[in-house]
């Protein structure tokens, strides 16, 4: 076990991963010798060199593109797109390409490509650098999506997005960067990353969460515990696939259900947990399930942002209200 | 750079050699040349006559193009890799793509043409550009396993216009990839004339990338064949990507919904006909004694073959089975598509039953 | 009135807003002399000329991207985008410029842009040609998406479309281009675009549907009335914004509720109309809001969709479900 | 073309005029071109300061590209309208652009920096390369008014390896637009030498697309404004686009959370001191006595004055409304902004209350 902050646990499992497959190479803009905007390919090109660990020019298409061809012969590249708001220009090579050629060959050519997105809000950054664009991925048949909520997390599943055959969209909640782990960075990596974790176990109400509202979460529930209400919290990690049996297991018993991220909530993650645990639970919820997100605007300059944001007194007022009599 | 084409064959079918690109011509070369050419040309027309019947949903068809195509196809080395639009038909035959395995695009059975690692060709995207960064990456890949291969990346001159095919150039220069850019500049990107793509020359955006270029006659076989073979040539010794301009003309519609009337004059075609890439090599193996009555009946023959294979195969061609179109949407099991595939065939069933 | 299909309705829609506003301007591929691919811009070049009808490079960002400085020198760019499989090297312009530019300019700059996109499958088209993006547009703050289900809808709301100084994705059925109404190409163009259409009422039943499937709805309530099952009809018109309202106040009265589209059920627009349904008439349905749509797979080869796309049966198939007792 | 830059000002100070781009240098001009150069650094300085002590969240320091930038500005008339990056302080500055207005973007309280209609600036994009787009989409609402104007559309080096950049080149000599590329060179995009991406200096680019494009000296003044005026009045005339690259560096950190000595060697830092653009135009204005005592107190406390307005500004700035951020997502109303608005102002008056 070694205490990790989440830039710290991507870097080792990217260098592990790096070390255990030749085949695997970096590429993203300033990922060489500057490591990153945020240091997560730190020390790697120094390393493993200019031929894996690949300094792009300026141009997501071409990063994305380019990756694609170099799956085609055999390589599994790991993509850094700096920050969320500019993963847009490469949104045509992640559908129309990335998404689809497996597919479109009949199962002859594998696409194990990797993007990686630091994304999400409450850096206080400029325009641009704090959106939650996973809604889009997840729509899309074709890709993976994961996203890991604390550092030990973020240590295995970067390396099972590595090893995925399949292209995984692999979001970082930047707002996390910084918070630390105990990282187990000895033992073989287990388990499958395609699975919803239940972090808590409480009778009255299901929280449900991924990426940067985990620990939004977790802190709520502890907050509400004070009051005597006990919330599970689940964290969803993949939402593509989406592992809801978990969450419908535990809305089957509680009966009520608060779906959580930054995202807006229209047409958000939640609005597919909302319709999908009410399909499989419509006799046993109390309450309608309640969505706490984003509203209906761009992400607003960083001074509005702590409003913006869902945070524990919102969720705490989520819970008031579907446990209200 | 001037904007003077490069031609080794008159439209008299004159032999001129091009001190810069010398290239052996036999008579067994000008026969594969001629027989790719006719055979090319056979599967269009085919495939036209499949459309129109209903038997196929769409055909995008290559008359004019075939020399250009056919030559390029000859340039490469099996060893090397090509990434194309859906028009290089010329490209697919000399590659040994089967005709009939092509239309199962067309016929609405499946996405894919034909297996990319057996006749090292990447299946063509529909999605004009994207497939340039495709050959780069490719091509990033030949370099880091250090193998004596190169890629050519062929699309057309409305292509050139796209953010796509820019990065393409941008990455491939400065990574010193090896792939070949040819462009065929057919003049036309459906209704549009290349002078909305550009003012200047296709070949000049070339050296602002830092990479030469060459313009060539896209109806000359030979000068096809010569160029984009030194250029290949220079790729796999790590000099960097070119690019190729093959001057040309699409004789016939963008695709078979297409209506070339209402935007272009036809007359047009005259001049293009006029410089037709198989009459030019037809009159020169003529002048050189190297087409014999028997093997243009041979050649022909085996053209008829093709077309009654290919009727066959297609007009017979079941539809496939509903829960086929589940299949490799993933590598690995993806629980969504299983309970949606699952739904499917107890519809399915359900159906039959009632 | 004249009789007209949805292609001619389109093209005298655009006609007559071109003649009321001379900074109503035309741009996309192929939009010229030939008029679009499917002929909706026929003879607009040859009547309002090449500066108001403006053939386009091939490059969907240029497009887009070119007509926001359009817009921001005061004209109002209708584009045409050729096929929905195309829209994707634009969407970097289309979410973070068209959709946030009035935003970030704090209301001092409108984006009056139309983009129109033949959108949706079943006429054998090959790949990318017959795709549904709505959802990525609907979960985009900052755009407006609008989708007539008919001719005589499409002369009026593409119209009201370009009328709006917001930017509007106009998505065009495009299996339902050759589908006759009646048009009344005379009276005032009245009314609002934004809200949904109570076509059909029914004791039963509510099918909600937009675009190509209103029409497949209204057949199956025809079949369904038939064996006795009377369903309402609401057509969504407008996905942003969503206008609820009546399907809320229907289904308050039958108690079930079916939603239809071809796009991927997953994220799609369907979860958010279950998700705010459900919140709505909680304690008034009689079971969950089901979901009639596409499986999550990439469009399929052409010869499989007449078993991928929702059709008459799949509607019937659920509406037993849904009334099962 | 030769990549040699255009140099009207040399490092000693002394002017050599150019025949091609000939410029009437008073002292009057001199003084207003110091003035505004001296006006932006001050600028400059105190924004990384504010940021430094937590008042802004972010800046993006310009030092040593002021003489390109200004030089530019001066170019315009102020009819002609102008797109930028974050980083072209200078012509901010020369438009008219207050400091205070500027830096509501990086404290947070604003996505927006000025008014576009009133200094002729469009608001400047975060997303690389987007607004070249822009630039020549106005530039053709420009040509179909038949107004007399021409824009100026500045990005940097890294820039121009987008397809966006590409596609502004396209759309610009397709149309015939009246718009100047201005890119400023100033070798690095973050962490990215120009190497990266372009083998061929970046003003080649240009001949591709059939557009002329110049070379500069991008840390002399007086050449970036007799180049640029030449390329707007020519665009103006209706002769069309045009391209320039200003070689230039970039002295400071890319952002204030950017650390350069992870990726350069601060010895280049030297070599570009000494060209530096103020420098070279003192020398200048001191041999030809243009710079008397007096006026360069004066600009100094007009430079003080600015520092102290601008800290007062940004240190006193409360934070927005809450309910602001609701406001102009829709130029008309929209049911679900308004709802959310609805809720957030229950939300927040509940939590007064308890
Ligand atoms: C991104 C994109 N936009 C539009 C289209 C529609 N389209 C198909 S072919 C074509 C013209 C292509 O012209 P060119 O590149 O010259 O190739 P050619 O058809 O002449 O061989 C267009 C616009 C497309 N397939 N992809
Ligand atoms: C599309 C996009 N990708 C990445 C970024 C992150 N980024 C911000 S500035 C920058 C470098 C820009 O370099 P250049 O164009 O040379 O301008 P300079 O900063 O040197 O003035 C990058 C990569 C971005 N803002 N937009
Ligand atoms: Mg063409
Ligand atoms: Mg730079």
């Amino acid at each position: 076990m070694t205490s990790m902050t989440m830039v710290q646990a991507l870097n080792a499992g990217l260098r592990r991963a790096m070390d255990n497959d030749p085949k695997v190479l970096l590429m993203g803009e300033d990922i060489g010798p500057l490591g990153g905007v945020f240091r997560v390919t730190d020390g790697l090109q120094k390393d493993f060199g200019e031929d894996r660990v690949i300094d792009a020019p300026l141009a997501e298409s071409g990063i994305v593109g380019t990756a694609v061809g170099l799956a085609m012969r055999g390589y599994r590249p790991v993509l850094e797109i700096q920050f969320d708001g500019f993963v847009y220009p490469a949104f045509d090579q992640i559908v129309t390409m990335v998404a689809k050629h497996h597919y479109r060959s009949g199962g002859i050519t594998t696409m194990p490509i990797v993007i990686r997105i630091p994304y999400g809000g409450g850096i206080g950054a400029v325009e641009h650098h704090s959106e939650s664009p996973e809604a889009y991925f997840a729509h899309t048949p074709g890709l993976r999506v994961l996203t890991p909520a604390d550092a030990a997390e973020a240590y295995v599943t970067i390396q099972q997005a590595i090893a995925s055959d399949d292209p995984v969209i692999y979001l970082e909640p930047k707002r996390r960067y910084w918070d630390r782990a105990e990282v187990d960075d000895v033992s073989p990596i287990s388990g499958s990353p395609w699975t919803s974790r239940v972090l808590r176990t409480g009778a009255d109400v299901t929280l449900v969460a991924y990426g940067p509202m985990v620990r939004t979460c977790l802190e709520a529930a502890d907050a509400a515990s004070e009051d005597g209400v006990e919330c599970s919290v689940i964290d969803l990690r993949s939402l593509s696939p989406l592992d809801l049996g978990p969450v419908v297991d535990d809305v089957r018993s509680t009966g009520r259900c608060i779906v959580v991220h930054e995202a807006p909530v229209v047409l958000g993650v939640g609005a597919e947990v909302a319709a999908t645990v009410t399909e499989q639970c419509f006799f046993r919820l109390e309450a309608p399930v309640a969505r706490v997100g984003g509203a209906y605007i761009p992400y607003p300059p960083n001074r509005y942002e702590q409003h913006y944001l869902p945070d524990v007194d919102r969720v705490l007022d989520a819970i008031d209200q579907v446990t209200a009599p | 750079m001037t904007d003077d084409v490069i031609q080794l064959l008159t439209p008299d079918g004159d032999l001129v050699q091009h001190p810069d690109y010398p290239l052996d011509v036999d008579a067994d070369l000008l026969r594969r040349l001629y027989r790719d050419i006719v055979l090319t040309r056979r599967t269009d027309i085919e495939s036209t006559a499949l459309q129109r019947t209903g038997e196929l949903g769409l055909w995008c068809p290559v008359l004019g193009q075939e020399g250009a195509q056919v030559g390029a196809g000859h340039a490469m080395r099996p060893s090397d890799y090509g990434f194309t639009t859906y028009r290089e038909v010329g490209l697919f035959h000399v590659r040994g793509v089967d005709p009939v395995d092509l239309l199962h695009l067309y016929r609405g059975v499946s996405h894919a043409s034909w297996d990319p690692q057996r006749v090292g060709l990447g299946l063509f995207t529909i999605v004009i550009g994207s497939h340039a960064l495709h050959s780069v990456g490719y091509a990033m890949g030949i370099q880091r396993d250090g193998a004596d291969e190169a890629v050519l990346s062929c699309f057309g001159d409305g292509a050139t216009s796209t953010g796509d095919v820019h990065e393409a150039m941008v990455f491939a220069t400065a990574f010193h990839a090896p792939v070949v850019f040819f462009v065929q500049n057919n003049q036309w990107a459906i209704s549009v004339p290349v002078a909305r793509q550009t003012r200047a020359s296709l070949a000049r955006r070339a050296a602002g990338y830092g990479m030469p270029s060459v313009r060539i006659d896209g109806n000359d076989v030979l000068a096809s064949l010569a160029v984009t073979r030194a250029l290949l040539d220079r790729a796999r010794d790590g000099s960097g990507p070119a690019f190729i301009e093959a001057v040309t003309y699409r004789r016939g519609p963008h695709t078979t919904s297409d209506d070339p009337t209402r935007y272009r004059d036809e007359s047009e075609l005259q001049h293009w006909e006029a410089l037709d890439p198989l009459d030019r090599l037809r009159r020169h193996m003529v002048k050189t004694g190297a087409l014999d009555e028997a093997f243009v009946v041979d050649v022909d023959a085996e053209a008829d073959a093709l077309g009654v294979r290919v009727r066959e195969a297609i007009r017979g061609m079941e539809d496939p089975d509903p829960l086929g179109m589940f299949d490799h949407v993933y590598a690995e099991p993806h629980p969504q598509v299983t309970a949606d595939r699952a739904a499917m065939s107890a519809y399915l069933a359900a159906g039959e039953a009632s």
